[in-house]
This record gives C-alpha cells, structure tokens and sequence, in this order.
C-alpha cells in the first residue's frame, strides 16, 4: 500500500473549492508549509480553515488570507497577541470586516472535538467555557455537580499534517512539540495528507513508536525539512 | 462598587513584576506539576531554578526547562509562547490531546495565569480586552481548560490597569475565561485570597496598610486575622 | 417465520469453513484496512498472504501478521484472540484507544465477524447465546463497535445452529450486537446480500438451488438477477 | 520527583476496602502480576476491580476471586469464551450466584470511559451499543441522523498498570501489544501504580517516545520481567 505523491501539487490537487481543511501546527512548530504554499498556489477558494492561529509566525497561512481564499476560519488563538500589530494584520482585518468569519474554541475543546472526530464520538461534555462566550448557544448540563458544555465533534475534508519521519503507508514519528495537533488532525481528515521531511520505506520505522499510524493518513508526500525561526516571532 | 472610579495609587512603589512572580515562586510546593501562563506568571519560571516543581508546556511537554539562547535553539523545541527552551532529564512530549487531558483532568497542581479582572466569587476575566474592539473573538488560547482544570489557580497581576482602574471588582465587566475558579491573587501591592466568604487580604507589601489596599480595591476585602506583611 | 422448526437439510456437502473463509478473502480489496473476529473470521487470514490487506487487531496492532510458531512467540505480541503473532513490515502498535477510536471512527473498510443470528434487517446478534444462561451479561469485546463502526460488515458463519435452528431470521430473538449493520452474509451454502429492499441471495454452493436457501433461511430471500453458483 | 517504592507491598499499603481498582491487560498481555498478587496477599475486600476480563489466563485475578475480595466487576469481555470452561470457572460461578456484581461494556466505550475520566470529559456520546441490552437505561440521542448513547466517565481510586520501562519520575514506554488499556487506567486513576520491568533514571527514556508521561502516575515500583504462556490460556 503505497500512499506517497511525487509532489505536494499532485498530493492536494483534487481539493474543490468549499472544502474545510485543518492544519498542524502550535505557532511555528510542526506546521505544514510545503502543503499550505501549494494551496495558495492552486488557488482553490472559499475554504474553511483549521488551525491553532494566522497571527503569528504562520506566513503560508497569510497568503490564503490575502489572495481571498478564507471563507471560515476555526482557530483557538486567532491574532496576533499584540492589539497594535494585531490592528495591522490581514487576517485580523478580514474578521473585523467580515470577509472571514471566524469561529473560536478554547484549546482543549478544538483539540477534543477533532479528536473525536477520528474517534467516531459526535459529541462530548466539558466544564470548560461554561458561563462565558464559548458557552452562548449551546446546552448545559450538570454533572456531578459541575455545569458542562456539549461541544461536537469537528471532522474536516482533509487534513495538513507535518511530520518529522513517514513510510510509505502513512506512519507518522513527529519531533518534541512539533506533534502538537497534528496527530488529533490526521484522526479528523476525511483525507489526511502528511508531508514527511524524510520518507522511509515500510519496516524501517520502530513499530512500538509510531505517533500516528498510517491509517488515520492517505497520502504520503517527501518535502525535506523546513527551517525557520521561531523566536522571529 | 465596580463602578468605582479611578483611585490614589499610594506613594509606596509597587512590587516590580518580577518579585510578583518571586512571592508565587515561593508559595509553589515542591513535587507540585505547574502550568505558567504568558506575561507574569513566566517570570516565575527564573525562580525555580533547582528546586523540584515540574513545568509543562501546555504545547505538549512535560519537564519544559528555561529558554534556550541562540545556539542551542531547536525549532521543534517550542514553549507555548512561541519561545525555545530546553528540556530537563525527565522531558516527555506528548500531543496536544493529551496535554488538554491532563489540563482539563486535574493533574496540574497549580496554574499561574494573568488577569485582566478578577471578581469577589473568583471570576476570571483574561483573554478579551474589550479595548481591543474584537467583540466576542480572540485569543482564547489554553487559559479557559486551566483556569476550570487545575487544581489551585494563582492569579498574577499589577493591581491596577494601565489606565489606573482597579482589576479587582465585585462583578467582572470584561468576558470571562472562568467562573469562580481563582484561589489566590497576587498583584503588585498585595496577596489576596479567595474563599467562600469572599476576599481575605492575607499579605501587603511593606509601607502599605490593609486599608490602603481597600482603598485600591473595588471589592470587599476582608482582612485576615493573620494578615501580615509580604516577606520576599 | 423465526418461529420455523428445523428444516431438511439438503444432502450437497456444505462449505468447510475455511471455504467460507476463501469465499470472504475473494471479496477483499486490496488496499483495504480489515478486521477479523473470532473463529470462522480468523480463518480469512490464511487466504490473504502475499496480498495488500492490513489486518488490524484491535488490542491495538495494525499490519498483524499470521500466527506465530513455538520458538518465534513474544509474549508481549498476541492478537485480540490471545494467540502469539507475527508483525508484517509497516506495522504499528497503539493503545486500546486509540484502535477503537479507529474502529468506531470508521477506518476499517470491512470487518468480518462470526454470528449466531441475523435479521432479514441486516439486525447482528453474535455475543450472547441465551444456551449458555448468562442472560444479559456477557462477553461483548470488540463486536459491538466493529459492527457499528466498520465500513463494510461481513458476516461468516454456518447456516444452522449446531441443534439444526436456522440462523437468518426474520427478527433476531438472541440479544443484539447492532441493529442494522450487517452488508453481507456468506455462510456454508449462500452468499446473501442485506440490502434496502431486503436479502438478496446473490449465490449458492453448487448443486443448491435457489429454492433450496430459501427453504433453510427462516426470512424471505430476494433471489438477484444475476444469482449464480459460488465459485472458489 | 521520585516516585519509586521499595516493594509492591509499600506500594499498594493504603489501598483500602472498598477502593475501585483498575488493572491493565488484555488477556495476558501487559497484566500487572506483582501489584495483583500483592493484593491478594494483603487481603483488602469489597473491591470494585475494572479490568478486560478474569476468564483466560489470568490467575492473578483469579486469586482475589477465590478470596472472595471482590464486590463488583466493570468489564468488557469477563469470561471464558467456552460455554463449558465457563461454568467451572469461579468468576463465571462467583457471578452467576450474585456474589459479584457485573457490569459490562463494549471494549470502545470502556476504553474511552476510562481515558475521559482521566481528561476532565465527565460523558460522551457513542453510537456503539444502541437497541442492545449496554443501551437499557441509556439516554439515546440522535447527531446526524444516528443514535447514539451516553455513557459516562469511569473514574477509579487506584491503577495498576504493567509497563517494559520505566523511569523515576513516572514517564512510562509499553511494549508491542502490551502497551493495550494501561495507558487509558494510568489516565483514570486518581492514584496511579506502575509496575516495569526495568527502572531507569530520569533522562534515561526518549523523551520523544514515551508512552504514558509521568504526571499520570504516582508510584512506580520495579518488579522484572513476567513469563508466561499466552498460548496456554
């Protein structure tokens, strides 16, 4: 079962127009840049995102968002920390006017509801954004004592996932914090698309340390290993 | 009373944030697993330094040492902040799943977090300034599954915002990250606790009297029958 | 119909089981993730080596391989059914809940599983046998997830209980798996699609005809267009 | 932080009557056999033990059956799989005459009972279950069409699980197939106790790659490496 693509162009070029697309990532670490620069690139529009934030560090993320391609974005950490830099940032005035709508989630409820996305549970309690803005809207229940949201699960068309080492079957080894949600994302894809910075073939990855196993990833593809600062930030 | 106006900020200088972050330093047991929000409360991280309190990265690390200078930076080696650090013997990482699970679980025994308000109950107000003009978006972060899942939940702050206003009301004003979830305060005049009763001033800073820190206050404080001066 | 008596069993041989189990192997794609339950299921893995099936076993292996030989055996590597195994190249293992999340989530293109009943619904009762008295305890294991969560749901079994009952029914009156869930039935004389419109024998063991299934069936059968003799 | 203990006897000496214990395994493999014997011979009754099952290859367990130490079962496969061995065995026996209570799952929903206690998630929905005797009782609720059950978190006071590796701080690495329930019970209990095979120092283990981190667990005693038979269950 070979699941590699030659290219990251081949490997997202059946993405339509409309789809919902997650993304790994925590800031700079572990994030997906060869896939995202071919998005941009192919041009595919109207897109729903997923993904930590599009304030800080993330520049493939901002081409989107200035060639128009955002429709929705679902983020947990949407700006840029500073109100002033915020104030001058694309994506955050794309929300303030509307051209993206933005739906937000504290870290622990966006992490879960892709999760069980994956895990085929629609929906889950959490104590967490009770009596806040999270909160408006959505049920509330009591347990033990402790008032609960529902949240649902959040399954998306395809997922971006970075990982350090692949095979060629989608087993995925990611590197120290660069795993961060990468592997909640690879289980939410309808079609999880991993680019790997070494591929190797099947066999030569240590089977009792395999991070995500391939069947949670379709498609496979080999884009070395990304350098950038992340205290440029 | 959250009403209240601009006070008279007392002659006395406040405590520098760093020896905000000093005092909570010394009030973490050692053994204790500790989450350490943006602003203040990473500054406790510098006194900690060879004692056995274990930091985690909400990113997914456990054991997250102190920030690593040029030349021993690894870009896979990120805090939640966005900073490089080091790893201790002992490291683990895990994703971010499992991170929120062990957040939102209960096995961080103390998280420290900065505060834009806290009320008398213990409402945190932390992620939405509504200054900013972003309504009901932005940054939310990890600070909501700390706030609700940690065991003891500290509160670093400057008493007043920028703009000279209180930060301590009877009733939040700004969006909440938490109902009734803080236990302690500390700020740069005074270390203050939450408990069913209400606010207790435990500790002023030296020069600064119990009423003094009412008078900074826009909440009841009721003085503990212990309240001493805070040794540093 | 369920209430039917024991029927005449035709004097053709029936399937051996490990026909059944070629019969289902001849149906797996390759590229497909698959697992397979206890007894007539496990058999399928002898027919599909040198083939691209992953086999999953769910206390947490993918790309399982056969059964180990005395002197290869790890005790740290058996499958769901307990029984040491090898590991093919590709192989990962994972913690329980991360295979069910698997399971449930929809990853497994086909699972095949043993039963002791099914409906002309596609209604699975394959984990308690009322014979036994345990009444509605039991071993459940894995069966109730795989039959909701899998693809592609296969049923292999024999066409009688070993007392002569007839296992396809119109109601199931032994305690469910899942509701609606099987695709396929392939016993030792037919292969019986569960289909909108009801079952649809689409094969039979040469030397039985159409007629024949549906005398042992205690459901009625739809007989398909293109019903033919199995072939193996 | 040091977690080690000299013995399992000191390991496990505050476990009360009355205590809910959850014991890792799937049939033999990854089974905490030093902690279960030790539970045995320090007698504490009334225990409600959470474990896959007490029918095959699990001698350990069975010892606490036959002490008669047991209140209450939580399992998801309890007996033998043969009719026949099943009525001479003593848990089936113990259970069919009501000295043990019994309360079954599907392995998904136990599992994941298990892993949302020990992540502050107090109930999920799962469509597993549903118009079979594990739904009798349950709230059915219907997300995208499906029904789909509550079922509720399954916290436990203590844990023992069996692991290859070990450090002192609790950071634990689980070997091929017996990594299996340890890590969503090392998640669940309030106190966690790891049984491993080998005890390294902190440092020692791959930070990387390691399975349960140690905030999960409270006591780690070394007890060496297990032989058994899977093949003679």
């Amino acid at each position: 079962m070979d699941k590699t693509y030659a290219s990251v162009e081949e490997a997202i070029a059946d993405i339509p127009d409309g789809a919902t697309i997650a993304f790994g990532s925590f800031f700079t670490a572990g994030k997906p840049t060869a896939l995202t620069k071919a998005l941009a690139k192919k041009g595919v529009k109207d897109l729903t995102i997923v993904v930590q934030q599009v304030g800080t560090g993330n520049e493939e993320m901002l081409e989107l968002v200035t060639n128009g391609q955002i429709k929705k974005a679902i983020c947990n950490y949407p700006f840029p920390r500073s109100a002033s830099k915020g104030a001058q940032h694309p994506f955050e005035q794309a929300v303030r006017n509307g051209k993206i709508k933005l739906e937000i989630y504290p870290i622990g409820t966006f992490v879960e509801k892709l999760r069980c996305a994956g895990a085929g549970i629609p929906g889950f309690y959490t104590p967490t954004g009770v009596g806040t803005v999270v909160g408006e809207g959505k049920e509330v229940r009591v347990f033990n004592g402790i008032e609960c949201l529902l949240e649902l699960a959040l399954p998306v068309d395809y997922a971006f996932v970075h990982a350090w080492k692949g095979d060629r079957e989608g087993n995925l080894v990611y590197r120290f914090t660069a795993q961060n949600y990468n592997n909640a994302m690879a289980m939410a894809g309808k079609v999880t698309i991993a680019e790997v910075e070494t591929l190797v073939d099947a066999g030569e990855l240590d089977p009792n340390f395999i991070h995500t196993p391939g069947i949670f990833v379709k498609r496979v593809v080999e884009t070395g290993r990304p350098e950038f600062n992340s205290a440029a930030v | 009373m959250s009403k209240m106006s601009k006070v008279v900020v007392p002659e006395m200088p406040p405590l520098e944030r760093e020896m905000i972050a000093l005092r909570i330093a010394n009030m973490l047991e050692d053994g204790s697993y500790v989450n350490l929000g943006i602003g203040i409360p990473t500054l406790v991280s510098n006194w900690i330094e060879g004692r056995d309190i274990i930091i985690q990265a909400e990113i997914g690390m456990l054991k997250c040492g102190p920030l690593a200078d040029e030349g021993e930076q690894d870009q896979d080696r990120i805090n939640a902040s966005c900073q490089f650090v080091h790893e201790m013997p002992g490291c683990s990482y895990f994703n971010v799943e499992t991170s929120f699970a062990m957040i939102r679980g209960g096995r961080m025994d103390v998280a420290v977090l900065g505060a834009l308000q806290v009320s008398a109950k213990g409402d945190l107000a932390g992620w939405n300034n509504p200054a900013r003009g972003l309504g009901k978006t932005g940054n939310i972060g990890g600070s909501m599954d700390l706030a609700v899942g940690a065991a003891k939940l500290i509160v670093a702050m400057e008493h007043f915002t920028p703009g000279g206003e209180p930060k301590i009301l009877d009733v939040c004003n700004y969006p909440l990250t938490a109902k009734e979830c803080v236990d302690v305060i500390v700020t740069n005049y005074a270390l203050i606790e939450v408990t069913p009763k209400g606010l207790v001033l435990k500790e002023a800073i030296p020069g600064i009297t119990a009423e003094d820190v009412q008078k900074m206050t826009a909440a009841k404080l009721i003085v503990a029958d212990d309240f001493h001066e805070m040794e540093l």
